[in-house]
């Protein structure tokens, strides 16, 4: 475990951050007990994953990737993550928007969001 | 009691997620494939090819023009789903549970 | 700078998502969890990433905020 | 959940906020080849500000748009981005190759309105998604989707 | 048009979707109408493609026309283009199936569901063809998020069993994602081909591993693997009957077809990858031992079959951990035995009368006078699954028990034969009441809706699935020969 982190510089720091944060929301997922506070631990997750990525992308000294004119070599940053991560941040709000309507409908029914209450319910 | 069993869990997860991050190329490090593979092309080209300065819209809308397709059906996916799932008000979802026909 | 800005926000983030989790009350929860947003869209600044940014700070700060504050009203009781 | 706030300041300054942030969307979707922003965050300023007209004022009239004009927006944007991909297919090129476009000029600015109009589509079809999320999350449509 | 084959397959069932909603105001049978005719012309391309790619090479499509690895680029070739067919062939059927259900529906939720189930079609058909990696996440997101709404909109306690597959979904979804970036930051390209030869340069590194082993265990969560299968036996029984038939049938395959595209033509035959493997077939034998003992004391029919869906997705796991050229074999052939027989027998429970929210064994005493014809299809479908000859079934688990033999893995072997015998138990069980068991008088009043419910939309999708359980039975030779071993990898 020391001579893992050791091993980090500060040039993998992000990285073990974004790890720390993806832990976090998968320990949230897997142990609370209501669903929105579950839901609020799948967020956190999903950036954690949007945090490596644009991690990726950085590069030291470098500009956001927008073309400035009459300038030769410029270091940009990586487009190619960014856009990809447009995209994961849509998912991860349409996710959520039907994880809601879910815990909307259940809530009606069941008047609970604790799953192990829930879980009763169901075997009843 | 499942808490520290899940902990359990993570924490050799959090070693082996770690360790694979050391190997990683360092953040910010120009020189790594991320940088000198498929995005030097978009950096290069982008412009004269696209006409979009903003080289992140030009690999949204052009060079990956149907991912962004797939995140708007992704989103449109998801307003259906939910008007399916929780139905409109003059017509809330069918309480289709105990007493199917 | 920049390469210290990075992990600050981050650690940030960390924090808020760890309060977003223990606290009580879920309103509370989901305020933390707005701010846990702002965090990363400040973090994405810091990544040269202003797209993304920008798109987090939208998305989440404000859209996943609402629909969380209308399901958790509707799912309490109480009205909006 | 149909009350309103009722305080007039908010009603009005919601009033008076709305259209500026209408133009900063179409200013975010407009510029979006050249700085920071396009159709999906436009969308999204644009919902939101839709939503927040219906929180203020509570739905009904004078909030933007009926839930039964979201789900229209919601299918048309795709429609359009789609439509634009196959015009590009009935016109030579494969899907979504704007360059291929029927329009005189040449082929660089082709791309540039093609970009342009699937941002359009973009925006138009996340404004409508996100207000039909809401709309169903709050109950708060009017019943004629 | 015929150049734009491979686009148009997935579009056929997207544009509808987004066109289906509009519609479905003006006239609900025009929305309907147009639903069926989306499938079909969605099967009539990807039969034309795969006829096209098995005459010749590798079909190449460049969306936006960007060569790839800059752009995204379709790729059909004989393992994705007959996955696409296997897809749209139970798509069309479900879609003329889901008729007759839906008929008691308003018309904007008709056409909400007929929309989505387009998608469904439509994010699953994208990931059978897709070349890219990142594009194939996002077609998993629409068919993800498709499935939730389609699953959860059967009632109350499908809305929780819902839930938590949502939630076990998403997990999946990220870890793949995160195991995408990895491979990206070691690769620099997304493109299939391309990391396929760029990785194979990459010294073997725990960094690649880590990549290599989250987006299995992304795609193995997504099959619903044996220990993370809890939410599946909830969602089929509780979902509507449309949904089960073509959920159980084909979306676990999809993950299943996307799993051996990234082991044998995209990650390099590594350390990792051998390792990865190793796992699956531990996890798959654990899997279909469960399967098969937990679906012996179900009493609700549905349930039985899912938890025999578990079994069953462990053969086809068990035929990518053994990886010699017999085994996959049989495993691609299960693929699509699997398929058509799982949706024939949800599809023939879907059509039987239903009183109470359970379907018991006992509902099903003298079904065979009832229903002569779907009953038959049912029993053809029953005995593929326990592996009786000449019915598909056989030959799959007859290629995997080869393939396990050739590797000598005699545990495996016995594995196939143990779970056999136990699905026999069950299976006969059930056929006993179908065929020997004395039913109620079929003029009995509570039967109206069933009969209703058993219109030649119900009957046709049912007794063609079991009509092509038994076709894939007869001329396995020729559907080997001429599909599957070109879509073999080179081992």
């Amino acid at each position: 475990m020391v001579s893992v982190l050791s091993s980090f510089g500060g040039g993998q720091l992000q990285y073990a951050l974004a790890a720390v944060l993806l832990l976090i929301g998968l320990y949230g997922m897997l142990v609370k007990t209501n669903f929105a506070r579950k839901l609020m631990a799948m967020n956190v997750m999903q950036v954690a994953v949007i945090v490596f990525f644009v991690s990726l992308a950085v590069r030291s000294g470098g500009t956001p990737p927008i073309e400035i004119e009459h300038e030769a070599a410029v270091a940009y940053a990586n487009p190619l993550p960014h856009a990809l991560m447009l995209t994961a941040i849509v998912v991860s709000v349409s996710t959520t928007g039907v994880a809601l309507a879910l815990l909307i409908r259940t809530h009606r029914r069941f008047n609970t969001l604790d799953e192990s209450e829930l879980l009763d319910r169901l075997r009843e | 009691m499942i808490g520290r069993l899940t902990v359990l869990l993570l924490i050799p997860a959090l070693v082996v997620l770690l360790q694979a991050a050391a190997e990683l190329p360092a953040v910010g490090d120009g020189t790594s494939p991320a940088f000198t593979h498929v995005a030097p092309y978009y950096l290069e080209h982008a412009h004269e090819e696209t006409g979009a300065p903003n080289f992140v819209t030009a690999v949204l809308a052009d060079y990956r023009g149907y991912d962004t397709f797939g995140e708007l059906t992704v989103i449109f996916t998801a307003g259906l789903a939910c008007l399916l799932i929780l139905g409109t008000r003059d017509e809330p979802s069918r309480p289709r549970d105990e007493e199917t026909p | 700078m920049i390469d210290t800005l990075g992990p600050l926000f981050l650690l940030l983030m960390v924090v808020c998502a760890v309060a977003a989790l223990s606290v009580k009350e879920l309103l509370s929860a989901v305020t933390i969890f707005g701010a846990f947003s702002f965090f990363s869209a400040a973090f994405f600044v810091v990544q040269d990433a202003l797209d993304v940014a920008f798109t987090e700070a939208a998305v989440g700060a404000v859209i996943t905020t609402v629909f969380f504050v209308c399901a958790i009203k509707r799912t309490t009781g109480r009205s909006v | 959940m149909r009350s309103r706030f009722g305080s007039p300041v908010l009603d009005a300054s919601a009033r008076l906020l709305a259209p500026f942030m209408w133009l900063f969307a179409a200013y975010v979707m407009v510029h979006g080849h050249d700085s920071p922003g396009g159709g999906f965050q436009a969308g999204v300023i644009l919902a939101a500000s839709i939503v927040m007209l219906r929180l203020v004022r509570g739905g009904g009239t004078g909030s933007g748009l009926s839930s039964r004009g979201a789900l229209t927006l919601a299918c048309a944007g795709p429609l359009l981005f789609g439509g634009i991909g196959i015009g590009s297919l009935f016109s030579g090129g494969n899907f979504l190759d704007y360059g291929a476009l029927p329009l005189p000029m040449d082929p660089v600015q082709v791309r540039v309105i093609g970009t342009l109009g699937i941002e359009a589509g973009v925006m138009l079809g996340v404004t409508g998604v996100l207000v039909l999320i809401f709309d169903v999350l709050a109950s708060w449509d009017d019943g004629t989707v | 048009m015929s150049r734009h084959l491979p686009i148009l397959i997935v579009l056929c069932p997207l544009v509808g979707a987004l066109i289906v909603p509009l519609v479905g105001r003006v006239s609900v049978r025009a929305a309907r109408g147009l639903t069926v005719l989306a499938t079909m012309s969605s099967l009539a391309c990807a039969v034309a493609a795969l006829r096209e790619v098995l005459s010749g090479d590798d079909w190449h499509y460049h969306l936006g026309g960007w060569a790839p690895p800059w752009g995204i680029e379709y790729v059909v070739d004989p393992l994705g283009g007959g996955m696409a067919v296997l897809v749209a062939l139970l798509a069309t059927l479900v879609a003329i199936y889901a008729g007759p259900y839906l008929r008691g529906f308003s018309s904007l939720r008709g056409a909400t569901f007929d929309s989505l189930f387009l998608l469904l079609t439509g994010g699953l058909l994208g990931i059978t063809l897709t070349g890219d990696l990142f594009n194939l996440y996002v077609f998993l997101e629409i068919s993800s998020l498709a499935a939730y709404a389609l699953l959860g909109s059967g009632g109350e306690r499908a809305v929780v069993a819902t839930f938590r597959y949502l939630l076990v979904g998403t997990i999946a979804a990220s870890f793949y994602l995160l195991g995408l970036g990895y491979l990206y930051a070691l690769t620099g390209t997304l493109n299939m081909a391309d990391l396929a030869i760029r990785l194979a340069a990459v010294p073997s590194g725990s960094a690649a591993t880590v990549g290599v082993v989250l987006i299995v265990v992304g795609l193995a969560v997504k099959m619903a693997v044996f220990p993370l299968h809890g939410w599946m036996p909830d969602a089929y029984t509780y979902a509507p009957p449309p949904v089960t038939m073509f959920i159980a049938a084909v979306m676990s395959k999809v993950s299943a077809y996307a799993l051996i595209r990234l082991l044998f033509f995209v990650l390099p035959a590594g350390d990792a990858v051998a390792t990865a493997r190793d796992v699956l077939g531990w996890v798959a034998v654990a899997g279909v031992l469960a399967g098969s003992v937990l679906a012996l004391p179900q009493k609700d029919v549905r349930r039985m079959l899912a938890y025999s869906s578990i079994g069953q997705m462990g053969y086809i796991v068990l035929g990518v951990s053994l990886g010699n050229a017999a085994a996959l074999t049989g495993a691609l052939l299960h693929v699509g035995a699997h398929a058509v027989a799982k949706g024939c027998l949800f599809g023939a429970i879907g059509s039987m009368p239903r009183q109470t929210v359970q379907v018991e064994i006992a509902g099903f005493a003298g079904a065979a006078r009832r229903a002569p014809l779907t009953m038959a299809a049912f029993t053809v479908a029953a005995l593929s699954l326990i592996g009786m000859p000449p019915t598909a079934g056989f030959f799959s688990k007859w290629y995997l028990l080869r393939g396990a033999l050739e590797a000598d893995a005699w545990v495996f072997a016995a594995v196939l034969l143990v779970s056999s015998l136990l699905s026999a138990i069950y299976f006969f069980r059930l056929l006993e009441q179908i065929y020997f068991a004395d039913g109620p008088p079929v003029s009995e009043p509570g039967q109206a809706s069933g009969v209703a419910r058993r219109s030649w939309r119900v009957v046709a999708p049912v007794v063609t699935l079991g009509a092509i359980v038994l076709l894939i039975g007869l001329f396995n030779g020729a559907l080997v020969t001429s599909v599957i071993e070109r879509a073999l990898p080179e081992l």
